[in-house]
């Protein structure tokens, strides 16, 4: 699990300071420091890595494509952090530069353009991507460039082990435990053969696997495991491929291909009032609008992340009132309030020297739940430990967290999903 | 190797006195022989020719009525068009199955009843494409100008030389869609003496050129026999093949319905009523209507072509 | 019933609070429910061991089927049901797993499931339903009939770009979005104007041809009697592809969208195959457009006219059609029936800006298998390549289905270029 | 608005790695369409080939990043023979069809669930690159000139791209001022005169066909290092008709044509696509959303192809009546 040795971390610091010698001479800093309004670009300043003063956070967040959904509340996570972040008098005495960039989805090269974008505005930390797919596509990017990766989504578990340079976070748990919650689940439900049907990338394939070894591993049997092209334009074939092998309950892992498939499954004899379904993060979603009431009813789902407390989702609403949804703004939140507490610990902006204490800031100190308090502990030069509303994120070595909340919900009539209960578990079991 | 003209066409005259006028007949010398060759579109015989022999070194013309077949025999005998059965050999060796350019290759050349003048590149240019063996035609020798550069300088002179005989010198850096008609015709002969042809066959040489330009290009052809080559030339107007011709063959429906000297031919009743039953009695089969669309819209093509 | 089933699933949702509380503060436990088709098992003895084989607890489940086994921490155990304390006609449906190693995290339950089935003595779990060949033939049975379904989309697409390339010489780049068009006209009218779809696919069709009309009036005609090349009108149908596509993608955004009435109906059994009254319904429109525009083609002075023009232009212009009429019915006609087939595909699928783009190298490989500009050939084509499409996933992964349509197209391309009922001198 | 932004950012995308990309694209086409006037429609085949030659050899096999350029040309040829066999004696329109689904085999092959554990699906692969930015010529840094600044990494891909444009352009200029260029030329007009000349038009056509095939895997080749990383959607059929409209902007069956069309695309696009974000984000422009500017971008182009196609089929640079725009 442990990729990153310590050793390689010092490494990459010594790199980065060296960085910072050899690079040409920059002019001044001239950011603005408007939370939204994008840097002007610095002449000859020097490479992110090397850090300018102003921490510059650059939102990686999908505005289109598959994961549509999931962007305003991520965008709203990063921009409550940053205005209470600025709030509180900054990062290093500077205010805090927020980018926000479109990540779109992996059938468009948008995520590449955004990186480039905001490399070019130097980025120091990159908040993104939600798609564990597009997420692969840019890391070498921005790792390459000695900034931050950090996701608040991303939870293929391949990024567990990814060649990262150390600068890969995420506050997203790997799908190791949304996995086996949700396989649990299953097995809780006395569904013996089960069918899992999943979109075909590194996000769909890391939790059906996940999925399998937890059923599996509970005495169900996985009849059929299909993994499905997220672009076909029907899903006749691979309904008809599940409805051969009969299961009792189907694991549909998907994004927004749902809308398509619950038709074909509804029109094949398989809808929820016939098999146990269930959703994942990536498609518990509010079909109020896309389906007659009942469709939906009786399927459950599981999402990670523990409950938004409500003024916490007051606050969200302040930066943006058209939100309805709530996934993934605790883990967008934290993330950018850990970058500016981890900037802040290193004392630098640069990439590289958020990286290397961002680990330190997660766990083992002076517990603390906001910006403002444990900024005013680092101050007094404490080791601190920020709880955050995702869950205690306590990062492994490899920059996972160690521990989290997932959710499990239910739909209604009215085709939306509420809440049954709360698990909570360390991700290496 | 200029050789007196009179003599030429007493030579091929000649060797074709003692051939009788009948279809199929074996000729003394032959360069080309053909034997059973049919071609079907869906279920029409556009054209089933049992036996036929071109003399070395004659100009041959083979005549008929509109859709006759002769454009479509044409095309099989050069690799255009495959046949469906049949056998053909030139200089005695096999060519069914043989591709265009291989035929070509071979010393069989031909040229279209539009002409097909490239007009986007210029003269010179035309005639340097038809040199065979080029070296700068690899695309790795293209590279390095030093391969190629020599071969093309003889070339060029040879073009030259051909360009001049045929009165288009002065158009040599011109493109060639500024040519008229005419003057395509000639160029289009001109670049297929460039290839080094034994056997040249010309569909329709004299279609769409202005009657002053007839005759001169008549005088090519001539000269072409008086190069040592053998001419052979679909024209479906018989006045116009009577003066050159050594040889003629009358193609009707898709089959060789008679051959002879042009006089003898002239005189043909079954030519004659071949001419005019294509016109005036007989309907019109499918082969033959569609055969004429294609001629009415090639002619559209190239009108539309000139307007371009 | 509705308020029943509501009921029953707040009982469930209340029940698995309460069981999941307690774990969450006891620690670790095994549990589990026994059922056999859905009853509860009781009087199953259950005994779990630790890792290395020392005894951790038993329990027997409950009249609920319910048993749960505290384990002192985290780690990995052995589960065992004890087959002799079965009630009779009750087996293991998996008689090699009495036994099972199960993993316990730390601070969570664990869920064990044994999966019971009837049987007889011997313990052999009779099968279960609809397993083995007989669900293979279904499968097949269901394939046939979805390919059916596609084909019949493809047809009407096809159709058009058959016509159009018959009267006009142009491969139609942008035809797919012709679908995509008329499925979102009627998207507006379904859903902005409030009209049932029944009303607005009528409504959408008659736009759609005014659409096709206006297009050949104000574009191509015009382009054409400026002597434009066909392979720059084919480029230019590029460029309107991409326009009208990004158009539809600015206006209604790239989500799936439905329309209101018919979404997610329920399926219904017709022999072996499962299928929907709103998929039957269209595929009943789908054969009867067809049939009437194959009738008129061929009973019609306009059908007539149609081909003759599709033969030959020039010789139809000489023989007084008015080639340029025809034409531009031609183009509103296909069009239209282009319209239609996206709507269908909108109600049978789900609309979005793709949708059309996604089937057009589909109606392609229709119409070359078919014959280029031969519109019966077209429609033979297209439900061969429709079933073709959906039956080819029993050998290769549905993804690829696509590959394996385009492939064909490039095979039958080498073989007989003509198309299935082309005509060979038609090929250049 | 942030005019610097706009304008830099404009300027960078058309020195960038999109121009240098669309260049090498657009004069594989170039040789295709505008000399030899073959309707390729696939060109996003020949970059996918080569950006997944070298991206699988490198991630998938572990094998040398020079192994994996090897492979990527030779995949670039095969691909091209295997098109070119049952294609090339085909009409126009059926050409054009046959290889926009060629390219798309090639497509949905390499994102297919199948081969995932080869071609990595429908994320694609990464970590190929380090091979590639380990010769940089560059110590870390931002380069630049005012406000237009890159990152080493950046100038690395865009000297190693411009050297490759340069040298394309070379070796297409002596090309097709020699015999051979002469012949395709000629096939473009008319192929049934060049054959009855003994030339093997069928040749030809090949030769053109992998010539033009392996600049587009070059192109390929920097798409996948440049963003160390494939992914299969994007060698989608849009890539093909970005090419089409760089190369007939600039001019076809010029040697520059595609080099200055890529440029000029590439400025203008990004120009009008950051214009409008920054306009939208400062409330300037307010009846569009940012998110709709990316869809008014790609209108832009399909109406700029048309435009181009109807007014000025011979772009910048070329010359009308050397166009193959009226064959059949």
């Amino acid at each position: 699990m442990i990729r990153i040795a310590p050793f390689g971390r010092v490494l990459a610091v010594a790199a980065a300071a060296s960085l910072a010698l050899t690079a040409c001479g920059g002019g001044e800093e001239t950011a603005s420091p408007a939370s939204s309004a994008p840097a002007a670009p610095a002449s000859s300043a020097p490479a992110a890595a090397a850090g300018d003063g102003v921490l510059t956070v650059g939102a990686l967040l999908p505005q289109t494509g598959d994961l549509a959904f999931l962007g305003p509340p991520e965008f709203a996570g990063v921009k409550l952090a940053v205005k209470e972040i600025n709030e509180a008098g900054g990062v290093l005495g500077k205010p805090v530069v927020e980018i926000d960039t479109d990540s779109g989805d992996t059938k468009t090269d948008i995520a590449s353009q955004s990186v480039d974008k905001l490399l070019q505005q130097n980025t120091d930390v990159v908040i993104g991507a939600a798609s564990s797919g597009v997420s692969k596509t840019v890391i070498d990017k921005i790792t390459n460039a000695g900034v931050v990766h950090f996701s608040p989504a991303n939870t293929s578990p391949e990024f567990t082990t990814y060649a990262d340079k150390g600068l890969y976070f995420r506050t997203a748990p790997s799908d190791v435990l949304q996995g086996r919650v949700l396989g649990d689940l299953i097995v809780q439900d006395g569904s013996d053969t089960v069918a899992i049907l999943n979109r075909q990338d590194s996000y769909g394939n890391g939790l059906a696997d996940e999925v399998e070894k937890s059923v599996s591993g509970g005495g169900g049997e996985i009849v059929v495991k299909t993994a499905y092209d997220p672009a076909a334009a029907d899903f006749s074939a691979d309904v008809a491929k599940i409805k051969e092998a009969n299961p009792k309950a189907i694991a549909l892992i998907a994004f927004n291909e749902t809308t398509k498939i619950i038709p074909e499954l509804k029109k094949q004899g398989l809808g929820p009032d016939k098999v146990k379904i269930y959703f994942v993060d990536g498609n518990l979603a509010d079909y109020s609008k896309d389906f007659p009431k009942g469709t939906l009813e009786g399927i459950k789902g599981t999402l990670p992340g523990a409950k938004a407390p409500d003024d916490f989702r007051q606050k969200l609403l302040s930066v943006d009132p058209a939100l309805t949804d709530w996934s993934y703004a605790p883990e967008s939140y934290d993330a950018t309030v850990l970058s500016a507490l981890a900037a802040e610990a290193a004392k630098s902006d640069a990439g590289t020297a958020v990286a290397s204490k961002l680990i330190d800031v997660s766990k083992g100190g002076e517990k603390c739940t906001d910006f403002a308090a444990c900024l005013a502990l680092l101050k007094e030069g404490k080791d601190i430990d920020y709880d955050g509303l995702s869950g205690p994120v306590e990062f492994s070595d490899a920059g996972d967290p160690s521990e989290a909340t997932i959710g499990i919900y239910q739909y209604d009539a009215e085709n939306k999903y509420a809440n049954i209960t709360y698990l909570s578990g360390k991700v290496a079991g | 190797m200029h050789a007196d003209t009179v003599n030429r066409k007493a030579e091929a005259l000649a060797a074709l006195a003692s051939v009788p006028s009948e279809p199929g007949a074996p000729k003394p010398d032959p360069i080309l022989v053909v034997d059973n060759v049919v071609r079907r579109f869906g279920g029409l015989t556009a054209v089933e020719v049992e036996h036929v022999e071109i003399q070395r070194g004659s100009i041959t013309a083979l005549i008929g009525p509109n859709g006759a077949g002769k454009t479509t025999f044409f095309n099989q005998l050069t690799g255009f068009d495959t046949a469906d059965s049949g056998a053909w050999t030139f200089n005695g060796k096999p060519m069914n199955g043989v591709s265009a350019h291989q035929v070509a290759r071979r010393g069989m050349v031909r040229t279209f009843q539009l002409t097909k003048a490239l007009s986007k590149l210029t003269v010179m240019e035309n005639m340097r494409l038809g040199a065979q063996k080029q070296r700068g035609e690899n695309f790795f020798r293209a590279l390095f100008s030093g391969l190629w550069q020599p071969q093309e300088d003889e070339i060029t002179v040879r073009a030259e030389e051909l360009l001049e005989r045929f009165k288009l010198g002065a158009k040599r850096d011109d493109f060639a869609g500024s040519l008229s008609g005419g003057q395509r015709k000639l160029l289009e002969m001109a670049r297929a003496l460039m290839v080094g042809p034994e056997l040249v066959m010309l569909d329709e040489p004299m279609a769409g050129v202005n009657p002053a330009l007839t005759q001169s290009l008549l005088g090519h052809v001539k000269d072409l026999r008086e190069q040592g080559m053998t001419v052979l030339f679909v024209e479906h107007d018989m006045d116009m093949v009577r003066d050159i011709s050594d040889w003629v063959i009358v193609m009707a429906q898709g089959t060789v319905i008679a051959e002879g000297p042009p006089d003898t031919i002239m005189a043909d009743a079954r030519v004659i009523d071949a001419y005019l039953g294509a016109h005036h009695d007989a309907p019109l089969t499918t082969a033959e209507a569609e055969e004429q669309l294609h001629q009415a819209e090639a002619e559209l093509e190239a009108e539309i072509e000139e307007k371009a | 019933m509705r308020r029943a089933v509501i009921a029953f699933t707040a009982f469930l949702g209340a029940l698995f609070i309460l069981l999941a509380s307690p774990a969450w503060a006891e620690g670790e436990s095994l549990r589990g429910t026994l059922q056999n088709q859905g009853q509860p098992v009781n009087g199953v003895k259950i005994s779990v061991t630790s890792g290395d084989g020392q005894p951790v607890g038993e329990a027997t489940s409950g009249a609920d089927g319910k048993w749960e086994v505290q384990v002192p921490a985290a780690g990995s155990y052995k589960v065992t049901l004890d087959q002799a304390t079965l009630p009779a006609g009750t087996v293991l449906k998996f008689k090699d797993r009495a036994t099972l190693s199960v993993q316990v995290f730390e601070g969570n339950y664990r869920n064990v499931l044994f999966a019971l089935a009837s049987g007889d003595a011997a313990g052999v779990a009779t099968p279960p339903d609809g397993g083995g060949s007989s669900a293979f033939w279904t499968r097949v049975a269901q394939l046939a009939f979805e390919g059916l379904s596609l084909g019949l989309i493809i047809a009407l697409g096809a159709l058009g770009i058959s016509l159009i390339f018959g009267t006009t010489g142009l491969t139609n780049f942008a035809h797919g979005e012709l679908l995509t068009v008329g499925a979102f006209i009627a998207f507006v009218l379904n859903s902005t104007f409030g009209l049932h779809l029944l009303i607005a696919t009528p409504l959408a069709v008659i736009v759609a041809a005014g659409f096709g009309y206006g297009q050949e009036r104000f574009f191509w005609g015009p382009l054409r009697n400026r002597k434009t090349g066909l392979v720059s009108m084919m480029i230019i149908s590029i460029g309107v592809a991409m326009f009208l596509r990004y158009l539809l993608l600015f206006l209604f955004g790239g989500e799936n969208v439905p329309y209101e009435q018919y979404v997610a109906q329920d399926g219904i059994k017709l022999g072996p195959v499962f299928t929907t009254p709103k998929s039957l319904i269209a595929m009943g429109i789908e054969i009867a457009v067809l049939i009437a525009v194959g009738l008129a083609l061929t009973f019609t002075r306009l059908g007539k006219a149609t081909r003759a023009v599709s033969d030959n232009p020039a010789l139809a212009a000489s023989s007084g059609i008015n080639v340029d009429r025809i034409i531009r019915i031609v183009w509103a006609m296909g069009t239209a029936v282009a319209g239609l087939a996206g709507i269908m595909l909108g109600t049978t699928q789900i609309l979005n800006f793709q949708m059309g783009q996604q089937v057009l190298l589909l109606m392609f490989a229709g119409v070359t298998l078919g014959g280029l500009g031969t519109a019966f050939g077209a429609l033979v084509g297209s439900l061969v390549v429709g079933m073709f499409v959906q039956i080819s996933t029993i050998w290769i992964p549905p993804e690829l289905k696509t590959v394996g349509a385009l492939a064909v197209l490039i095979l039958v391309l080498l073989v007989r270029p003509q198309g299935i009922l082309g005509r060979r001198e038609r090929i250049g | 608005m942030d005019w610097t932004l706009i304008f830099s950012r404009a300027v960078e995308a058309g020195i960038g790695t999109e121009a240098v990309i669309y260049a090498l694209a657009a004069i594989g086409l170039n040789i295709h369409f505008g000399y030899t006037g073959l309707l390729n429609f696939g060109q996003a085949g020949f970059l996918a080939v080569g950006a997944y030659g070298v991206a699988t050899t490198v991630a998938t096999l572990g094998l040398p990043f020079w192994l994996g350029i090897v492979i990527g040309l030779a995949a670039a040829v095969l691909f091209a023979l295997l098109l070119g066999i049952p294609t090339l004696r085909l009409r126009a329109d059926y050409l054009a069809i046959v290889t926009i689904a060629a390219a798309e085999i090639v497509r949905l092959v390499v994102r297919s669930v199948a081969l995932q554990g080869t071609f990595g699906g429908t994320d694609g692969l990464e970590a190929f690159s380090d091979d590639f930015y380990g010769m940089n010529i560059y110590s870390p840094g931002q380069y630049g000139i005012g406000p237009i600044a890159f990152d080493h990494r950046t100038l690395w891909v865009l000297t190693v791209g411009w050297i490759l444009v340069a040298a394309a352009c070379a070796v297409v200029y002596l090309v097709m001022k020699s015999p051979w260029g002469r012949v395709l030329k000629a096939i473009r007009e008319d192929e049934d005169a060049v054959r009855s000349l003994g030339k093997n038009v069928f040749s030809y056509k090949m030769q053109a066909l992998v010539f033009g095939g392996v600049i587009g895997s070059l192109a390929g080749f920097l798409f996948a290092l440049s963003r160390a990383a494939t992914q299969p959607d994007l060698f989608s059929t849009e890539l093909t008709f970005f090419a089409y409209t760089v190369l007939i902007l600039g001019g076809a069956a010029r040697v520059f044509g595609p080099v200055l069309g890529a440029v000029i695309f590439w400025c203008l696009l990004i120009l009008v696509k950051t214009g409008m974000e920054e306009a939208v984000n400062h409330q300037v422009i307010t009846f569009i959303t940012v998110n709709q500017v990316g869809s008014i971008n790609y209108m832009l182009v399909g109406l700029g192809l048309v435009l181009l196609l109807i007014y000025r089929p011979q772009g910048i640079l070329g010359d009308k009546r050397e166009i193959a725009l009226d064959a059949r």
